[in-house]
């Protein structure tokens, strides 16, 4: 595949982007900037695959990571203390072990890459990817993008079931009862079941 | 822009995320670390894909199912850390063992 | 070559939005504490305001991410959908069917309402 | 000169005014938002002038001076029908309301040129408590969740209680007495948990409100039922203006006020009404949240009470209003949506009863009792209700409380009547 | 190459223009009595000269990074939705061929632009109307997918040029009725104008903005407007056959049909309430969403027929 030195310019910025976004998820305090440095990350990577022709790919990348990472910001702000990281701190366990692990896991990858030869084989001129993409996935892998159909129905009734506050089956339900606002108090600002709550007739609406 | 040198990126972007994935104690900056070795793998599938695959449509495909495992993981990872946070209001990744139990 | 453009654009773009924020203030002192409390009426906070916040709608962010997923295979499918006839009709099918059903179940469970 | 060129420019703008009303005026209200001139906007940092109405309690000064500190320079204080408050090198103030408009133009224009200093700070540059910095960047403060970063503790988890089951942050801070939202002089201290009300204290009740003089007479002797009616109409538009700007529908807002204006026994307010059903407002807004039930809006009396079911409405014993065969106009639901209708067909209904007496000169027949568009005025003022929120509004989102808050007039009645505006 | 910099420079003219043309046309919109008229042209240029003049506010301890970036990265995303629209057939800055997708993302990134701005403040207010945001930008991408994915089945491509080529029989606005409609309520979302204005509304004092003045907030308000005609012109590509048009070029006819779409966001944005955001995701998800499964199903038949 040939291709000018702008190419490898941006290639070399965005892998930089790529890796410093990458470390610093893990090295800033507030938790929603590390959402979003992560993200940073994707979409370097989601450039780079643009660069390499895979245009849909690369551009899926960024629809998707935007979404992930805006919902994992969203969780951030809900389970973690102090998610702005307005005190520094440090949650971590089995740092050097961690460190040890990331370095011997690169470099072994590295060395993969570098001493094991690859058959060269680009991609051929006129290769519609997006076409191409598609015809494959009605054609020949129409069962793996079936099921992959039936597994995204059965996560979603598994998250609805795990994280539904109204959920029907068992664990959900637990703790689910809204407890009121004071200690103590009425259940409050319950949507259906419970009309008289709180001791004044207000209920929400639907 | 070469595979090799695509291929060192991704091995940098999963040696971090491996780092990130087994040092932190926090379930959700656990789950940003296997995103982020994800993230690798996905560049070096695309960057095969592009380099020595001949342009086969399985590379894409390989990304795209990927990308479905890590949106599943999320989804769910998320899912369950609600509801084991709805019993033992903590987020760590202990608490997520005792649940085994 | 179109890439560069979008580049140049872009960074025209972001350049413009940060130079119209830095060149008027450049010279400008940081506000003191008194302008800086947050606007509550003449109120004051207790605390900050960055906190464990209640996203009551947070069900439905989940659930948005296995939906979305589903609209990744959607876009290459697209492209071939009147190549491929009455195979991608069957496909769209399946697809719209699993995503209602996702819905209907969702909504039936109550994960649109906040909790 | 490229400097003096854009101050040139930026003197012609709008004036950007936050309001803040010591002591309300309808008609100086709709004065500012008719104004082609002034923009009347929600929070500070949107504003080049303050525009300080009547005399503020010494209570509530504080507030006062933390607001007059959080407009961003250059900023200029105005003060209209009171003294400045202390300490402030050459405050503008005004001598009469029609000097109002061409003060705040002024003013604006002075700041902009730089012919007027930015009014001073009032309170001291400090944090508002001691912080020593921990960490790489000497940020933090000790501990997790200890300290007082940048001067303020962390938001903590008061209670382990809460709704969901997960254990999540509340917020609590005192809102008022000039939230934007809130009737002027109204102090709460608010517990939010998300963006939901967890408790709402009200610390300080709302300023009373000046109503019409044409009221007041009517408990000396029989008035015009005709001006008496149409005094009505005019304050349930004026409060109708609010809801609306809140709602988002300037537009319909405008008209509100400026019918509330001109408005003559010939008046008709069809126009607003099909535009705002037009909008689909009930529909889209939340307004069927919360029911005041009975015993609640009985101690607000008026609109609100009708419009809980009440059939409370002291023109009823009036012998002129009987032969004008006046009969209350109630709801049932008692919800924001059930006062909005109410005021709507209040208003309508004043036009026609004022229709009718103009025609007859018809003159109120009681004069010991009056029907105020605020509650019922028979032995005592109609008192104060803000106390009311800390019942109604726990468990409430913050933009239904918001619009619940619009839809109630709490204010008590002072008893001086409004100066007449020149 | 010269047609690479003549798109540049379009881009960039509507870049600079557009924000004054929402202005003017808004002021036009909200007052059809042209009760204002003298405050219609010079009214914008004197309100951005007001607030390059106003210092920029700050609060105790914002993320002062984010908060400065999020404007400019704003901007930049609605530049980047003016990049791929397609002026002409040849005259365009990006013409990717998954350029109906890089326009999906632009609407995907905005919403944690959003978030960021209400986010950085570190104040109740704008804290709330970013989360509220956040509910609306994560229900109103649904929506848009399937409204894209249904414009770009004729068209057998994800590049823009491409499903304008496809309208030269007939325009979508009228092969696919429910896409517009349907589209106009994620534009509404995407620039949280009107009725969708979770993010900036009145009852929390001004929202995101609430803590923000000065060049930041002229920078903001810059941003959204440039949103508002990129969208408009994306609007117009997608539905209203972009440079398709008898008698004048087509960059003027797109540039026409964008005003179009534009002056109805902006009316539409003063004549309706803004809709309560508990209500908004139910909204979206049980109402509009079943419509776009329609919209989709319906420009699939649609497209195999034909």
């Amino acid at each position: 595949m040939e291709h000018s030195i702008a190419v490898d310019i941006a290639f070399l910025l965005l892998a930089v982007l790529a890796v410093v976004a990458g470390w610093r998820v893990f090295r800033t305090d507030s938790m929603v900037r590390a959402s979003f440095f992560l993200l940073v990350s994707f979409i370097a990577v989601g450039a780079i695959m643009i660069l390499l022709a895979a245009e849909y790919l690369g551009v899926a990348m960024f629809f998707m990571m935007a979404v992930e990472m805006m919902v994992m910001a969203l969780f951030m702000v809900m389970f973690m203390m102090n998610p702005a990281g307005l005190n520094p701190m440090m949650m971590v366990h089995q740092h050097r072990l961690s460190i040890v692990a990331g370095g011997v896991a690169f470099v072994i990858l590295a060395a993969m890459a570098l001493f094991s030869s690859f058959p060269a084989d680009p991609l051929p001129a006129g290769l519609d990817p997006v076409h191409s993409l598609g015809e494959e996935m009605l054609g020949d892998s129409m069962l793996i993008f079936e099921s992959a159909g039936i597994v995204l129905l059965a996560t979603m009734i598994g998250v609805v079931v795990l994280s539904s506050h109204r959920g029907r089956y068992g664990a959900a339900e637990e703790g689910s009862m809204p407890p009121g606002l004071e200690p103590g108090g009425d259940p409050a600002g319950q949507p259906e079941d419970d009309e008289s709550g709180g001791g004044h007739a207000h209920h929400h609406h639907h | 822009m070469t595979l090799v040198t695509l291929l060192l990126l991704a091995a940098a972007l999963i040696g971090i995320g491996l780092y990130g994935a087994l040092s932190q104690q926090s379930f959700v900056m656990l789950m940003m670390g296997l995103e982020l070795i994800l993230n690798g793998v996905m560049l070096a599938a695309v960057a095969f894909w592009a380099y020595s695959g001949a342009g086969a449509p399985e590379g894409q495909l390989l990304t795209i199912i990927v990308m479905a495992v890590m949106a599943i993981e999320m989804a769910m990872g998320f899912a369950l850390v609600v509801a084991v946070f709805r019993g033992k209001q903590a987020d760590t990744t202990e608490a997520l063992s005792e649940l085994k139990q | 070559m179109e890439l560069l453009t979008l580049v140049i654009i872009l960074s025209l773009a972001l350049g413009a939005g940060l130079l119209i924020q830095w060149l008027p203030q450049r010279h400008q002192p940081i506000p003191p504490y008194s302008q800086r409390a947050p606007f509550l009426g003449g109120g004051t906070p207790d605390t900050h305001a960055w906190n464990r916040y209640h996203i009551r709608y947070y069900p439905m962010t989940l659930l948005l991410i296995a939906f979305e997923m589903e609209m990744m295979f959607m876009y290459p499918w697209a492209v071939v959908f009147v190549e491929k006839g009455m195979m991608a009709v069957m496909e769209m099918g399946m697809f719209l069917a699993i995503l209602s059903v996702g819905i209907v179940y969702a909504w039936r469970e109550g994960v649109f309402r906040w909790q | 000169m490229a400097v003096s060129w854009l101050r040139q420019l930026a003197a012609r703008s709008r004036v950007p005014v936050f309001p803040v009303w010591g002591w309300h005026d309808d008609a100086l209200l709709a004065r500012l938002a008719l104004s082609s001139q002034v923009e009347l906007v929600d929070s500070p940092r949107h504003a080049s002038v303050l525009l300080v109405i009547g005399e503020i309690p010494a209570a509530l000064r504080d507030g006062l001076r933390r607001l007059h500190d959080q407009l961003p320079a250059p900023f200029a204080a105005v003060w209209l029908r009171g003294a400045p408050i202390v300490a402030l090198g050459a405050p503008v103030q005004i001598a009469r309301d029609d000097q109002l408009i061409e003060t705040l133009v002024r003013t604006h224009r002075e700041l902009m040129l730089g012919q007027r200093e930015s009014a001073p700070r009032l309170l001291p540059d400090e944090p508002p408590n001691p912080w020593k910095g921990l960490g790489d960047d000497g940020h933090g403060g000790e501990g997790m969740m200890g300290g007082n970063p940048y001067g303020r503790p962390m938001a903590m988890n008061m209670q382990n209680d809460l709704r969901d089951g997960l254990t999540l942050d509340s917020l609590t801070f005192r809102l008022g007495p000039f939230f934007p939202l809130l009737p002027a002089g109204l102090c709460a201290e608010v517990t939010l948990q998300g963006d939901v009300i967890q408790s709402w204290e009200t610390r300080h009740a709302a300023l009373p409100q000046r109503l019409d003089p044409i009221f007041h007479a009517a408990r000396q002797h029989p008035v015009s039922i005709a001006d008496l009616e149409l005094a009505r109409a005019r304050h349930h538009l004026v409060q109708l203006y609010r809801a609306l700007h809140l709602a988002g529908l300037e537009h319909v807002a405008h008209q509100a006020v400026s019918l509330s204006q001109r408005l003559t026994s010939s008046s008709r307010l069809d126009g607003l009404r099909r535009q705002l059903m037009r909008s689909g407002i009930f529909r889209l807004a939340a307004m069927d949240g919360v029911q005041l039930d009975g015993e609640l809006a009985s101690h607000l009396g008026g609109p609100a009470a009708r419009a809980a079911g009440l059939e409370v409405d002291l023109r009823t014993n009036d012998a002129s209003y009987q032969s004008l065969g006046f009969r209350p106009q109630y709801r049932t639901a008692g919800t924001t949506r059930a006062r909005w209708e109410q005021w709507l067909g209040e208003i309508k209904q004043s036009l026609q009863l004022a229709r009718q007496a103009e025609r007859d000169n018809l003159h109120t027949a009681n004069t010991g009792a009056v029907e105020t568009p605020r509650g019922p005025w028979a032995d005592e003022r109609p008192a104060d209700g803000s106390a009311l929120l800390d019942e109604v509004l726990p468990g409430l989102e913050w933009d239904e409380a918001m619009t619940l808050i619009a839809s109630l007039d709490l204010r008590a009645v002072a008893d001086a009547p409004r100066e007449a505006s020149a | 190459m010269i047609e690479s910099l003549a798109s540049l420079l379009m881009v960039t003219v509507v870049l600079v223009l557009g924000p004054y043309v929402v202005a003017v046309l808004d002021r036009l919109v909200a007052t059809p009595t042209g009760a204002m008229a003298g405050d219609v042209w010079l009214g914008p240029l004197s309100r951005a000269a007001w607030l390059l003049t106003q210092q920029a506010n700050a609060t105790e301890a914002p993320d002062w990074q984010a908060w400065r970036l999020s404007p400019a990265l704003y901007l930049a995303l609605a530049a980047v939705g003016l990049a791929v629209v397609p002026w002409s057939p040849t005259l365009i800055a990006t013409d990717l061929v998954t350029s109906v997708v890089l326009w999906g993302s632009v609407e995907a990134l905005a919403t944690v632009v959003i978030f960021l701005q209400g986010w950085s403040a570190n104040a109740v207010l704008p804290l709330i109307g970013a989360y509220r945001y956040v509910a609306l930008g994560l229900s109103y991408i649904l929506i848009s997918m399937f409204v894209l994915i249904g414009v770009a089945l004729p068209a057998e491509s994800l590049q823009w040029t491409q499903v304008v080529t496809a309208q030269e029989s007939l325009w979508n606005v009228i092969r696919q009725p429910l896409g517009l409609p349907l589209f106009l309520v994620v534009g509404l979302g995407l620039t949280f104008w009107g009725p969708l204005n979770l993010a900036d509304s009145t009852d929390l004092a001004g929202g995101t903005s609430a803590e923000v003045s000065g060049p930041s907030r002229l920078a903001w308000e810059l941003a959204r407007a440039v949103m508002l005609v990129a969208f408009s012109a994306i609007a117009a590509t997608a539905f209203l056959g972009g440079w398709l048009g008898p008698w004048l070029p087509g960059p003027v006819w797109v540039l026409l049909k964008t005003l179009a779409v534009l002056a109805l966001l902006l009316w539409l944005g003063h004549r309706l309430p803004r809709v309560a955001p508990e209500r908004c995701v139910t909204l979206m998800w049980v109402v509009l969403l079943p419509l776009s499964f329609v919209d989709l199903i319906w420009a699939g038949v649609l497209a195999l027929w034909a």
